[in-house]
């Protein structure tokens, strides 16, 4: 029963995040938000009792790929101030 | 040993209404500063109440659940101090109910150094 | 080469692999040892956070000293967050004050902001060489002494036995 | 207004798809075919208490050389590529702040401790959630910490080829290895299996792993440093 | 009803969550966009897949306790899918780095990151 | 009794999880949707956490570990952006 109540709010607030992530007109929220999808998608996997792809998604999905997004997303920038 | 298990609960449960009072302060603080100070520390101690709970309820547990608060101990407030520094550098700016701002003063007076704009 | 900073990184990191397995079998040691043992040496030749610990009786039982006071603050501030977050009125009083430290050593130093950090009502906004501008929730004291004795005192005289 | 609606009719498309497989949806209560075959033999067959690194490792481990290999084409590509734009407009001007102290002290404390993490979690792959791939990545987290709290410092990119290519090909010479001495490419029999459930079981599972921990780590890290030198630059 | 089960909730959520990704790749005008809608697309699929493997009541499949070792079939989920995933999230950072690399590029060459000004492809 | 409390601890949870995401969607900038981020990654160690004492399963709290520590890097990589020194 307590696994449905946390399933149904993850669910929740992943789809959220995950419109923020492709609605936002700001690109640094639209980042952090596809971030906190996989972060909770991580939470789901642990409910779905597969601690290792969570491991994975922790680890890639929500750490290194925010890093590469952002230090893109700075080379970008510094390109246009340079303008 | 039963009781050991509810003093545990009572721990964890304490921790988690410490986690949703900082939540609640994250909604209902006016600027950023603010919401650091009982949204990000009020949750860290939430967490670590939760987690020493848990050593109540499995002692077996100890190591791990031990690691876990060192490391939310030791990199959240760094993390917060990191995020307000530079949001500070950045411009973000304080609520109005602001009393003294010693930090302003200070760059003012070339004291520190200034917001950076080399950019 | 400071042996004195290897040598405790590598008693902690030690005693964390032992935490993090659990059990005590000889082939976990054995690689524990090994691993502890190459990671400070490659990573941590020339940093010096824990060359300036002391290592006499006194630091060791002003370090647990530190520990409970530490734990009494936190449990005592955050019940008066408590009460500011739960009142309808919100009654803060918010500002950035500076305080004064004598503590030279980084590590004692990155303690000192951590703690400040932690007990909630304060925080470390910027650290300029002795000087700490903190963000206060509740502000009393504008002035630099006061706010000094009020704030950083508490854990500052632990911490200068334990570091230099 | 064409565009949209074309672009609701790929959806629409996708959902039919994809919709059977959600209305004839079943629950099951119990492992079927190949699952329960794994299940059943893997503690005989492989000797790893955990059951995801034998399907990766072991059983299917052609998978995990082809993954291996379009990591390393990905990552020399991107190295390719930002190394071909470095011939732009050097800037010496200075645009990295020193980071807080705090930032500094909390790192050089950190950075052993998560690198110990990521080698706890590939030694012990066969045992616990975790493997080669986990561990590289919080390896590489923790280069990308040391890189994010000292952003003048340079990093070696001799090191990490190096260490990349010798994990590399030592995975493959292992994998050959068990094609001379064992049943297969990268069979795990070429060394004792030991009692199961401790450290030193399941054959050559922990020095694979140990190998992909840190070729997928050195990979990674390469990727972010060839990133963070390409900010330097303009 | 099986409609309330987190196998099944799980299974709706991935699939809306790929969807919306596949919605942000067509729509969106820019490239960063994309590659956003592209990593939303990924994690869908990813949950999907797990959410396949799950059986009702079930464990995680690592014998590290004695009583999972006996009997195992009826006791731990599916790992084959835990294991195509776990190789697929890392497939996908890497390709996610290389298309922000090559966005990087292009934004070199074009100074801009909308699709609608890239022209020489188009007919 | 013990299962009981822990379930309402759940509950609370989600709920301070609920409310960072209104500050996460609200947020007037960005340094507040990653104060945001921070508290849902916090308060997701303890759900973690307590997810493993529900499945009676130590190994689940790797996971909780990994999370701890990259969340840290994450909300520094973001504050280090927007102070433009990345």
């Amino acid at each position: 029963m307590i696994y449905l109540i946390i399933a149904i709010v993850l669910g929740i607030i992943m789809l959220v995040a995950a419109v923020i992530a492709v609605y936002n007109k700001d690109l640094k929220t639209a980042i952090i938000a596809a971030g906190v999808t996989s972060l909770f998608a991580s939470v789901l996997y642990v409910l779905l009792a597969a601690p290792d792809v969570a491991l994975t998604e922790a680890s890639i999905g929500s750490g290194l790929t925010t890093l590469i997004f952002f230090y893109v997303y700075n080379k970008i920038r510094r390109n246009n101030a340079q303008e | 040993m039963e009781i050991l298990k509810i003093i545990g609960a009572v721990i964890t449960l304490m921790g988690s209404i410490a986690l949703f009072l900082g939540a609640l302060g994250l909604v209902r603080m006016p600027d950023l500063y603010n919401r650091i100070q009982t949204g990000t520390k009020a949750s860290t101690f939430g967490t670590v109440l939760t987690l020493l709970g848990l050593i109540f309820i499995f002692p077996g547990w100890v190591g791990k659940l031990f690691i876990l608060m060192l490391f939310v101990g030791i990199s959240n407030p760094v993390s917060s101090h990191v995020l307000a520094r530079n949001a500070y550098r950045y411009g973000v700016p304080l609520s109005d109910k602001t009393t003294v701002d010693r930090l302003a003063e200070d760059i003012e007076n070339k004291e520190v150094e200034p917001v950076n704009n080399a950019l | 080469m400071n042996v004195k900073n290897i040598g405790i990184s590598f008693v902690i990191l030690f005693g964390f692999w032992l935490l993090l397995n659990g059990t005590f079998t000889t082939p976990i040691i054995v690689t524990g040892l090994i691993v502890s043992l190459i990671i400070p040496m490659f990573f941590c030749a020339r940093c010096d956070v824990f060359a300036d610990m002391r290592l006499t009786p006194k630091a060791f039982l002003y370090t647990f000293i530190y520990l409970f006071v530490f734990a009494f603050e936190l449990v005592k501030a955050n019940l008066d967050v408590t009460r500011r977050v739960i009142s309808p009125k919100l009654p803060i009083n918010p500002g950035i004050v500076k305080v004064k430290t004598k503590l030279k050593s980084k590590m004692a130093r990155m303690i000192l902001a951590n703690s400040i950090t932690l007990t909630p009502g304060t925080f470390t906004l910027a650290i300029e060489k002795k000087y700490l501008y903190i963000h206060w929730i509740d502000v009393q004291d504008k002035d630099v002494e006061a706010a000094t004795k009020e704030i950083v005192q508490k854990f500052e005289k632990y911490l200068e036995v334990i570091y230099g | 207004m064409l565009r949209n609606s074309l672009i609701l009719l790929v959806l629409l498309g996708f959902a039919a798809a994809i919709f059977p497989l959600l209305h004839s949806y079943e629950a099951k209560d119990a492992l079927t075919g190949v699952a329960e075959h794994y299940a059943n033999y893997g503690k005989e067959e492989v000797g790893a208490a955990n059951l995801v690194s034998a399907v990766v490792v072991t059983y299917r481990g052609f998978d995990t050389l082809g993954e291996v290999t379009i990591l390393f084409l990905a990552s020399a590509v991107i190295g390719l590529f930002l190394k071909a734009s470095e011939t732009y407009t050097k800037d010496t001007r200075s645009v990295f702040f020193k980071s807080t102290e705090i930032l500094v002290t909390a790192s050089r404390l950190l950075v052993p401790m998560i690198l110990l993490l990521g080698v706890y979690i590939f030694i012990n792959g066969h045992l616990t959630p975790g493997g080669g791939f986990q561990g590289g990545a919080v390896i590489a987290s923790a280069f990308a910490l040391l890189l994010l709290s000292r952003p003048q410092k340079h990093f070696s990119h001799k090191v990490i080829s190096v260490v990349e290519s010798i994990s590399g090909i030592s995975f493959v010479f292992i994998g050959l290895l068990g094609v001379l001495l064992a049943g297969g490419f990268l069979d795990n029999h070429i060394l004792a299996m030991g009692k199961f459930g401790t450290l030193l079981s399941a054959g050559a599972i922990p020095i694979i792993y140990i190998l992909i921990g840190l070729k997928v780590g050195s990979e990674l890290t390469g990727i972010v440093r060839n990133l963070k030198e390409s900010q330097k630059e303009g | 009803m099986q409609l309330f089960s987190i196998e099944y909730i799980s299974l709706v959520v991935g699939f809306l969550i790929l969807l919306i990704g596949i919605w942000g790749i067509l729509t969106r005008k820019n490239i960063l966009k994309m590659v956003i809608g592209f990593s939303l697309f990924d994690t869908g699929t990813h949950i999907i897949i797990v959410a396949l493997g799950y059986v009702k009541n079930k464990t995680a499949p690592i014998l590290n306790q004695p009583d999972l070792q006996t009997d195992t079939a009826h006791k731990i989920v599916d790992p084959v899918p835990q294991a195509l995933v776990l190789t697929a999230i890392v497939i996908g950072l890497g390709v996610t780095a290389l298309m922000l690399v090559y966005a990087m590029k292009l934004h070199n060459e074009k100074k801009t990151l909308n699709i609608q000004n890239y022209k020489d492809l188009k007919w | 009794m013990v299962n009981t409390v822990l379930t309402i601890s759940v509950v609370l949870i989600l709920l301070s999880v609920l409310l960072s995401l209104y500050r996460f969607i609200k947020g007037p900038n960005t340094a507040d949707r990653v104060i945001a981020f921070d508290v849902m990654t916090i308060a997701s160690i303890g759900l973690i956490a307590l997810i493993s004492y529900f499945a009676n399963r130590l190994i689940y709290l790797d996971v909780a570990v990994v999370y701890g520590l990259l969340s840290f890097i994450g909300v520094i990589v973001v504050a280090k952006f927007l102070e433009k020194s990345l």
